[in-house]
């Protein structure tokens, strides 16, 4: 019965349970989002204190804080599965592969999504950016790149996760893939926090919109390999 | 309703209880494909052959030991016929099912006991059991979920992180998800160990109850005089090979010597 | 034997586009003779591409016919692919350095995406490097293998839009030489690199394909014995009792 | 450096790579195959 009504019924219970065992014990969202800020602080050491170019630089900032804080909580939301075989476990359950994916991916966005905003957040406080007034189109920045932090760290987390050295591998191979979303959300953000003088910034939230969707789509249709052992 | 099997379970100090295993639905004995079939199946781990051709037909319906001693296949070929591995070489069949081509259908299927008991730390017992009857689709869950942990003993401890739990609790939580599920084929890899005397009753419990309602039970183990009232068959392994089998429902078939292999070039020495 | 045939003509194309590259040609007015790093330059990242694709369809061949041949081509794309990544970067730099004073442009991000690349398939080669089941192997890098290979078109198109949206478009940039504007001469060179750098391609591959493929057939020899030799002495027939 | 000089840096890399690489797989593929005369 793999129809599309069990495979989210599936991939809700297996976020659900990811997120439970995230506040119960594990906190992988709380200690990344502390990595972010940290990140933050030092990115306004290196650019000095020049506050005009920090602000301009925001965009790029908070992206980067996002991105390599998204490596770790995504590393971790997979480390819960290696408590004693329960990755395999998962894998020997009747369910569709893609709906494992999914659940996966489901419990990344939601960490990732959270800890885009609160970055964002950040971002408007420490480096003065007037967020508040963009508020709509930088939600959907943030939504957008969350969504594709998670689909494809989700993947890669798969690919890697049996693997020797995991920690460098999950980052090598996930980074490049993430470059055009980088991208897009870096030119979405700051188009956003400029009032979009060059209307630009519907064709970058299209573009994050296809980088979500071709990577979903990737993410659920090969993750079933990727559980074979 | 078909009536749950009433079992006079063994004496032991566990009260008198009734397990609920699920029904089956049971054909003419006879007419049932064989629980499992194995053709020359083979596995390797980074050159050595864990498995080296097994070729094996379980009838469905009966507890057929696995024997043999460290190393020689029994986990192995549990896991390859839970679908947790893929074979290397040869095929395999359960319940008529390919283990490679219908996999999602052989996973509905089987329930394997393994020794890593898949449970979450941070998850109560009752949570991962909810959690696993999500997965399993089990019908009415809430009391399913209640009554599995009763069955297993563990009604007084639903409350508590698995974090907690010892080896013998933990092995009894993931008895208890295995009665969440609906299988034909029933995979257990060292059930005994590590648990005390009622849990041990308890497996013994089980695997008449699963007998009672057709179920195929395999159980890899080393107590080979504790399982001995509940066999119906023995199969032994001997360095990835079968070296012997008894029981009326267990046959086994000597390893094709030349190793024909569709991958690759279809190498064959 | 065809193979040699094949090495011996793509050498000689290659002596002889490099020959009309650096010297039949005439240099270009703005660029002067550091434009001639283009055609080299240009082949590289074209056959980067094309190995990189190689090695996307071979890899879906494994994960639908389970043939471990597609396997030995996939690796042999991604290898070749990653050298010839590494040549169109380098190339980059060196004609960027002359031309526009950087070695590095960031005008452009061409460059930079193509680095990444190299990246992305540098993590291909160590993962399955990682990997010790060939079967698992060849899964892994199968996946890996699409992911990048989907993800190649999406930087393009990415870094097209920057480019095209980006206000200060340099008028030196390589674009301007590709098109019709620039004297047929260029055009003919380069397309005569190409073909010549693609012959090379082609014998490599085959020499890669043929390595990888009597290394995984030594592999697979080395297991089947281990299963022939475990299944030819006799399993001790201890009773079962 | 003159416009030469990375011209020849450009080429030399690019074509020395090629005929390094080629040389390589030539004796990695001579060494298998006589691996396998070996083995068989």
């Amino acid at each position: 019965m793999s129809t599309l009504a069990s495979d989210t019924r599936v991939a809700l219970a297996i976020a659900r349970k990811d997120a439970l065992a995230e506040l119960r014990g594990r906190h992988a969202t709380v200690s990344t989002l502390f990595f972010a800020a940290v990140v933050l602080l030092l990115f306004g050491f290196a650019l000095g204190p020049d506050s005009a170019r920090l602000a301009a630089a925001a965009p790029g900032l908070l992206w980067l804080a996002v991105v390599f804080a998204g490596v770790l909580a995504v590393n971790r939301l997979h480390l819960l599965e290696t408590d004693d075989g329960a990755l395999e476990q998962l894998a020997l359950y009747p369910v569709a592969r893609r709906a494992i994916y999914a659940g996966k991916a489901l419990a990344g966005f939601a960490a990732m999504l959270l800890l885009g905003l609160l970055v964002l957040g950040a971002v408007g406080v420490l480096f003065a950016v007037d967020i508040a007034s963009a508020w709509l189109p930088l939600l959907a920045t943030v939504v957008l790149g969350a969504l594709g932090v998670a689909a494809v760290g989700t993947f890669y987390a798969g690919v890697t996760v049996r693997l020797r050295a995991r920690e460098v591998m999950l980052p090598l191979l996930m980074l490049p893939v993430l470059a055009p979303l980088l991208l897009g959300a870096v030119k979405a953000t700051s188009a956003a926090l400029a009032g979009d003088p060059f209307g630009e910034l519907g064709a970058w939230l299209q573009l994050l919109v296809a980088f979500d969707v071709i990577m979903v789509v990737a993410g659920a249709a090969t993750y079933g390999f990727l559980l074979e052992d | 309703m078909m009536l749950w099997p009433t079992i006079s379970a063994p004496q032991t100090s566990m009260p008198q209880t009734t397990i609920y295993v699920s029904p089956r639905s049971l054909g003419a004995h006879d007419s049932r494909p064989p629980a499992v079939v194995t053709t020359d199946l083979a596995r390797l781990f980074a050159g050595n052959a864990a498995l080296a051709g097994v070729s094996l037909r379980v009838d469905a319906g009966g507890v057929i030991a696995l024997l043999g001693a460290n190393g020689a296949g029994k986990t192995t070929l549990l896991r390859v016929l839970a679908t947790a591995i893929r074979p290397s070489y040869g095929r395999a069949q359960v319940d008529g099912f390919d283990i490679d081509r219908d996999a999602d259908i052989v996973r509905g299927r089987v329930a394997y006991l393994s020794h890593a008991t898949g449970l979450y730390d941070d998850l109560t017992a009752r949570e991962n059991l909810r959690f696993a009857a999500a997965m399993l689709g089990t019908p009415d869950a809430a009391q399913r979920v209640e009554r599995a942990l009763f069955d297993v003993g563990l009604s007084d401890r639903a409350a508590d992180p698995v974090r907690g739990f010892s080896a013998g609790m933990r092995k009894r939580l993931a008895l208890g998800r295995i009665l969440l599920g609906n299988a034909s084929l029933v995979l257990l890899d060292e059930p005994y160990a590590a648990l005390d005397a009622d849990g041990l009753s308890l497996v013994d419990q089980l695997l008449v109850a699963w007998r009672e309602v057709g179920v195929t039970v395999l159980v890899a183990s080393h107590a080979a005089d504790r399982l001995e009232p509940f066999l119906d068959g023995r199969v032994l392994l001997a360095r990835g090979l079968v070296a012997g089998v008894e029981g009326q429902g267990v046959t086994s078939f000597p390893p094709s010597l030349p190793v024909a292999r569709g991958s690759l070039t279809g190498v064959s020495p | 034997m065809k193979t040699r045939i094949l090495g011996v003509v793509a050498l000689a194309a290659i002596v002889a586009a490099t020959f009309v590259a650096l010297v039949v040609v005439p240099p270009d007015q703005n660029q002067g003779d550091a434009q001639r790093i283009m055609y080299p330059h240009v082949a590289s990242a074209w056959l980067a591409y094309l190995s990189f694709g190689v090695t996307a369809l071979a890899g879906i061949g494994w994960l639908w016919k389970r043939d471990l041949r597609f396997d030995a081509v996939a690796v042999s794309g991604a290898e070749i692919g990653v050298m010839f990544t590494a040549f169109a970067i380098w190339g980059g730099m060196m004609w960027g350095r002359p031309v526009w004073g950087v070695f590095w442009q960031w005008e452009d991000p061409r460059l930079t995406t193509t680095a990444l690349l190299l990246a992305l398939y540098v993590g291909y080669l160590l993962l399955r490097r990682l990997t010790d089941d060939p079967e698992r192997r060849a899964t892994r890098a199968a996946i890996v293998g699409l992911v990048a290979a989907v993800d190649i078109p999406i930087v393009h198109f990415s870094v097209e839009w920057w480019r095209g949206l980006h206000q200060t478009a340099t008028i030196a940039s390589p674009d301007k030489v590709l098109n019709p504007a620039a004297p047929m001469a260029f055009v003919g060179t380069l397309l005569g690199m190409l073909a010549a750098f693609t012959l090379a391609w082609a014998y490599l591959m085959v020499r890669r394909y043929q390595l990888a493929r009597r290394e995984l057939e030594r592999e697979e020899r080395g297991r089947i014995e281990r299963i022939v030799e475990a299944r030819s002495n006799p399993v001790p027939s201890e009773a079962l009792r | 450096m003159t416009d030469a000089g990375y011209v020849i840096a450009a080429y030399g890399v690019i074509l020395g790579g090629l005929g390094l690489y080629a040389l390589a797989l030539w004796r990695r593929l001579r060494g298998a195959a006589r691996r396998d005369d070996d083995a068989a």
